[in-house]
């Protein structure tokens, strides 16, 4: 097959198409062929369009104890039922999902960040900086990852840091921990690329290194980095939701999928009142198992050789 | 010589070979074993061999992308290995490779116009204003259209992207080009469209060439003088000419003989060699093609042979001869 | 003597995502016993796929036979289940393929790989299978046989690993050789021995060869009948003497023009302009109408059949057409 | 012993190091201790209990002593169940290796199994079946898929204990014990093999698929092999080999418990252990924990990679 689909593609691309297509469009248009990633998007997008224009709709979102109306079952009124406080269980399903995506997408971003940065620096210049970089990533993959949240999240606790920030301790928290892996793969396709022909070509022009760097490597890079984000932000959201069940991510008032669920802990409403843990759970697998999907959808399309 | 553009003198590349849970260094490929030649300006010199014949490796290190082991490199009477790394870059526009595979030279992100262009901005050759004409320029004397210009390398046919690497090469008004196989990933109908290319742009621009090949009809058909090499070594230089209708070297003979012709039932006097091309990490001992050899004698097993002239700037490293 | 292969009208089509590719479109061709028969033509013509069509190894569910007849000994075997063709695989029909490196398993010796078809078309013995896979070593001129037997294929070189293949392939004595390009990843000196020990195994056994290439010197080495295609479609085949000293389709002409022949030089190559059409946007026509350089009208609108114009030669272009030329 | 072997092991010590004054520090930072924590202690008792730990020193003496005993073979005591670190860690890992080792049995076995199946039959419905159940694997949230199946199959349905080793009180023996194990270990072994067979079956799967294309698999067609005989010999040996290297990576997850899933379902592990003195923050056992861990994993990394190195086709037989 595979030398048929080499011919193939020797053929496609010899009649000149009259569209001029980059990369990007083929890749669009390919992506929106696969089913379960296009599924998979559009559950994403309902979720962030649930949590974050959702509550406009609801008429519970005043956070107040309602006596009256406590640890009620789900009902027309309130379709997810109440809580032990008479809150509205699906509103705070919402607000709760506004912050675990949040964290999610903003922990990704900035270990995708700080991962470019160092990967990128590492693979490009090698030598010495390499060295450095590289041995530290190692040092934190050695430590295991949980044990080493759970440090975290009581350094903030016994900080007394405020419940309102403590958001924003999580999201580092995550980067700290994610980065090592992301500037490992960030390195190793930065070493690969600079094996490549066209890089080779690149220094018999004799191009700048700005120019090799900006205009040949990182445009290279950008597929794989979309893809890898993609699939971290399940990673992520994932990992709050465990600090969070534990009491050592983003605290209640504040609600999280991962805090919500700490209901669990208590053994009537574990029992008696699934409906105030099991739809954060089933929100929080619903989420990353769309993203799954989405991402590896655009793996398949944007970087076809880096299967599993 | 004053007329020489490239001089390479006694040039070694042994590659480490390591191997096993030790990854230790088990052994060298000698890809490149003491080679030495000039090309003049204006000629093309051709360099044929089987594959693990190291002549690949001889274009890479000319051009400094290998970095050698021994020997020298002159280009316009500079050593290029003696040059800083700022001023081998400002150096080389002057030398240019094509390579082998048309698909993986080219950046597949960036437009074909930008790939051609880049350079003469890094280099500073032409305000940004001009970059264009000169890229419309270069591409028309390549055989492409104007409306290539923006259109990205996967829009490309194998022979349309080849193109596109020489007009890269050309843009800058090179001195040499080392073309790399260029042809042989190519259909027979292409491949005769980038040889004629390659003939035009000489005649035109009076450019000098390496031209690297395995096909010795094509090295024929485009070459002035002509080098064989087996092995890491070179056993053979004499001109065109002279080569094909003078061959003294048995190895030069056998793959002569050993090209198919498109002739029905030509009966040819053929010498089939027997055996393998032994591997470069552990060449035979005294002559390298001793193990292939009709002719081989007692002596050749022992002592290497000399490359020397045998008159009429024809090199041959025989001991028959 | 008869037709050991007929291939009638043979349609092998590959759905892509940008739409359907007819990588061969109604091919017929005949390799009559003892006969080597040269399918030769451009990356993409749909030559290998004529012979994958042949072994039933088309890759579905991308790939299938749409339509034709193909007829082995006097068996259509495009009916045939699963179980049936595979003992005619391997066993009547043998096929070498372009890369011997990885076309052996590396982790299986070459032994192992040697005798299963031994054992499983001969009913060998596992025993007699490995004596005779020794044997067979020694017969495609490798010696050190029974050490060759145990070593992986990593440890052999290309022409060697070629050298196997063929021997894995003459082991159950087929009527039929389907080699597609066997020696085109090889050195041309150890793409001579092939090519003689291929020869030589049709002098001993008679029997048939499908040679796929796409270089005109193995094709006037080799054939007795030469096939050229292109676009999924043959434009001439004939007798090879004839073929090559009077082509008549402008495609073949243009083809054995613009090879580089040693001891031949010209100053200009002559060169067919353009490039294979894109296989996806072919409506009717001859498709090599764009390069030709007698293209005329009615090329362009209407596909030419393949006709006989001499006994032995037949070709597909509008130029040989009596009623087109002169009506 | 060779030189690479020879930098890798000084590697995978400094490495160590490193790590573990990191851990040190890193639980020296956090406020409170075991003893502060106890509000049965007067000041004056608990000024001389630090006294005896030495926790009035400075964090590197204290590092200094601790590393000298590590070497010794001593991970130092623990403060809350007045037990040496390392009685504690062999009393519990067992069960955590138990645990462990099964459902590892169960991720591999049903990931091949699966994973070739798929990869046989790739784009059909069965496969689009895999690939969505393989995704809906590796997005399942831990701790909540454990308390799901809790309140499913044991508070609801009542198919399985909750949680625990052994039902309270009970003081089974024999075969008797032995098959209560195996009813409390089933939940947790289904969650843990749940959470682990994703992706490996994906990693088998797209090894299969690759292997499925060379050429080498087209030969043996081409040959007349039995398609079974194609697969299962030609096919699954090559997909096989280049998982070897995953086995290192399973040995943290073999030996080192397993936090979420031993909580969850109050296993005596070594995880649970873990989780029970980080409330109390009894830092001798932490530490222990998580130098444990770190230690499995640098040497898991260092056999994955010899055995890959032994898995190198060109290395290999």
């Amino acid at each position: 097959m595979s030398s048929m689909n080499a011919e193939l593609s020797v053929n496609k691309q010899a009649s000149p198409v009259p569209v001029k297509s980059s990369l990007w469009k083929l890749s669009v248009r390919r992506l929106l062929k696969n089913k379960l990633a296009i599924s998979g998007l559009i559950v994403v997008v309902f979720m962030f369009a649930l949590c974050f224009i959702g509550p406009l709709f609801s008429p519970y979102t005043d956070n107040k104890i309602h006596m009256a109306m406590m640890n009620k079952a789900p009902s027309l009124k309130h379709w997810l039922g109440t809580d032990a406080l008479g809150r509205d269980v699906l509103t705070r399903l919402m607000q709760a999902g506004r912050i675990s995506l949040t964290v999610g997408l903003a922990s990704m971003l900035l270990s995708l960040f700080i991962g470019l940065l160092l990967g990128a620096i590492a693979g490009y210049y090698r030598g010495i900086v390499d060295q450095v970089i590289m041995r530290v990533a190692d040092l934190l993959l050695t430590i295991p990852g949980l044990p080493l949240l759970f440090i975290f999240g009581a350094l903030l606790s016994e900080w007394k840091v405020p419940t309102d920030y403590r958001m924003y301790m999580v999201m580092l928290m995550l980067s700290m921990i994610n980065w090592p892996g992301l500037a490992r793969m960030v390195r190793g396709q930065m070493l690969s690329l600079r094996e490549r022909e066209f890089m080779q070509a690149a220094v018999v022009l004799g191009l700048r290194d700005r120019r090799k760097l900006f205009n040949h490597l990182l445009p290279n890079l950008v597929p794989l980095l979309i893809v890898i984000a993609t699939l971290n932000i399940g990673g992520a959201i994932l990992s709050e939701s465990v600090l969070s069940f534990f009491g050592l991510g983003v605290m209640p008032p504040t609600a999280t999928w991962g805090n919500m669920i700490d209901a669990a802990n208590n053994m009537i409403d574990f029992q008696e009142r699934p409906w105030l843990w099991v739809p954060p759970g089933l929100s929080i697998f619903a989420t990353v198992i769309a993203i799954n999907l989405f991402g590896d959808g655009l793996r398949d399309v944007l970087d076809p050789k880096q299967k599993r | 010589m004053a007329d020489a553009l490239l001089e390479v003198n006694h040039l070694k590349k042994y590659f480490p070979i390591k191997a096993g849970l030790l990854n230790r260094t088990v052994g060298h490929v000698k890809a490149v074993d003491d080679i030495s030649f000039v090309i003049r300006r204006g000629e093309t010199f051709g360099l044929v061999g089987e594959s693990g014949s190291g002549k690949s490796t001889v274009g890479r290190t000319v051009i400094r992308i290998t970095e050698k082991t021994d020997g020298e490199v002159k280009f316009r009477g500079v050593d290029l290995y003696g040059l800083p790394a700022e001023d081998l870059r400002k150096m080389r526009p002057k030398m240019q490779l094509i390579f082998q595979d048309p698909y993986s030279s080219l950046n597949p992100r960036i437009r074909v116009g930008d790939a051609i262009g880049e350079a003469l901005l890094d280099h500073g050759l032409v305000s940004k204003a001009e970059v264009r004409d000169r890229v419309l320029d270069v591409l028309a004397s390549c055989g492409l259209s104007s409306y290539h210009i923006d259109r990205f390398p996967h829009e490309f046919s194998g022979g349309q992207r080849q193109r596109i690497g020489i007009a890269r090469a050309l843009v800058l008004n090179p001195d040499l080009i080392i073309a790399d196989e260029p042809v042989s990933a190519l259909d027979v109908s292409i491949q005769a469209q980038i040889i004629n290319l390659f003939r035009k742009l000489q005649e035109t621009r009076g450019l000098t060439y390496l031209f690297i090949s395995h096909d010795l009809s094509v090295v024929e058909h485009l070459c002035s003088r002509i080098g064989v090499m087996y092995l890491g070594s070179m056993v053979e230089t004499a001109s065109r000419d002279e080569l094909f209708r003078n061959p003294l070297h048995p190895y030069t003979k056998a793959l002569l003989s050993a090209v198919p012709v498109p002739i029905p039932k030509l009966k040819r006097d053929r010498i089939v060699l027997t055996g393998d091309i032994p591997s470069p990490s552990n060449p035979p001992s005294g002559c390298k093609f001793h193990t292939r050899c009709p002719f081989a004698m007692e002596q050749c097993k022992q002592q290497v042979p000399e490359f020397r002239d045998v008159g009429g700037n024809h090199y041959v490293a025989c001991h028959l001869v | 003597m008869g037709d050991l292969l007929a291939i009638e009208n043979l349609k092998t089509y590959f759905d892509t995502e940008e739409g359907t590719v007819k990588a061969v479109d109604g091919v017929s061709l005949r390799v009559k016993q003892g006969q080597t028969v040269c399918i030769v033509g451009e990356s993409g013509c749909g030559k290998s796929i004529t012979a994958m069509s042949v072994m039933g190894l088309v890759e579905g569910p991308a790939g299938k036979v749409v339509g034709g007849r193909i007829e082995f000994d006097g068996q259509d075997l495009l009916p045939l289940s699963r179980h049936e063709l595979r003992t005619i695989r391997g066993n009547d029909i043998a096929m070498i393929f372009q890369e011997p490196m990885s076309s052996l398993n590396p982790v299986l010796t070459i032994g192992e790989q040697m005798t299963e078809p031994l054992i499983e078309h001969l009913k060998m013995s596992r025993k007699a299978a490995r004596a005779r896979a020794i044997e067979l070593i020694g017969q495609v001129g490798i010696s050190r046989a029974e050490q060759i037997a145990d070593s992986y294929p990593h440890e052999l070189s290309g022409g060697m690993l070629q050298r196997i293949m063929i021997a894995i392939a003459i082991s159950c004595g087929p009527k039929l050789l389907i080699a597609d390009e066997p020696t085109t990843a090889l050195d041309v000196t150890i793409q001579a021995q092939i090519l003689d020990l291929l020869r030589q195994f049709k002098a001993e056994s008679n029997m048939s060869i499908l040679l796929i290439t796409h270089d005109l010197g193995v094709v006037a080495e080799m054939a007795d009948y030469v096939i050229v295609m292109y676009a999924g479609k043959v434009v001439e085949e004939g007798e090879v003497v004839e073929l090559f000293a009077n082509p008549k389709h402008p495609y073949t002409q243009g083809l054995l023009k613009s090879k580089p022949v040693i001891n031949q030089r010209q100053n200009e190559l002559y060169s067919i302009p353009g490039q294979v059409p894109n296989p996806l946007e072919l409506t009717e026509s001859c498709y090599f109408h764009d390069r030709c350089a007698h293209c005329m009208d009615i090329c362009r609108t209407r596909e030419p059949r393949l006709k006989n114009v001499t006994d032995e030669s037949k070709v597909a272009c509008w130029l040989y057409e009596e009623a087109v030329v002169h009506g | 012993m060779s030189t690479y072997l020879a930098k890798r092991l000084v590697y995978m010590v400094i490495i160590l190091f490193a790590a573990s004054l990191l851990i040190f520090c890193l639980y020296a930072l956090t406020p409170g201790d075991f003893i502060s924590g106890n509000i049965k202690l007067t000041p004056e008792r608990k000024a001389e209990l630090r006294e005896i730990y030495g926790l009035n020193k400075p964090v590197l003496e204290r590092y200094a002593v601790w590393m000298k005993n590590a070497f010794h073979g001593d991970l130092g005591f623990s403060l809350s169940q007045q037990k040496p670190v390392l009685t504690l860690f062999n009393q519990y890992i067992w069960n955590s290796f138990l645990l462990a080792v099964v459902s590892t049995f169960f991720t591999w076995l049903i990931a091949v199994i699966i994973g070739v199946i798929a990869a046989y039959k790739q784009y059909s419905w069965f496969d689009t079946l895999v690939m969505v159940a393989i995704f809906a694997a590796m997005s399942l949230p831990s701790f909540f898929i454990g308390l799901f199946l809790i309140k499913i199959l044991a508070v609801d349905w009542k198919w399985l204990p909750p949680g625990g080793m052994l039902t309270t009180g009970s003081n089974a023996t024999g075969l008797a014990y032995v098959k209560e194990v195996v009813h409390h270990m089933t939940l947790p072994v289904i969650v843990m093999t749940l959470l682990g067979v994703g992706s490996l079956t994906r990693y088998f799967r797209s090894n299969m698929i690759d292997v499925i294309k060379q050429d080498y698999i087209r030969t043996a067609r081409a040959k007349g092999m039995k398609e079974r005989k194609v697969l299962f010999t030609h096919a699954l040996r090559n997909a096989l080999l280049p998982a070897i290297t995953l086995v290192g990576f399973e040995l943290p997850a073999l030996f080192g418990g397993s936090l979420i899933i031993e909580q969850i379902f109050n296993w005596p592990g070594i995880g649970q252990l873990y989780m029970q003195s980080f409330s109390l923050r009894d830092y001798p056992l932490l530490m222990g924990f998580t130098m444990l861990i770190a230690v499995l994993t640098v040497i898991g990394t260092l056999i994955s990679d010899i055995l890959y190195r032994v898995a190198d086709p060109r290395v290999r037989l």
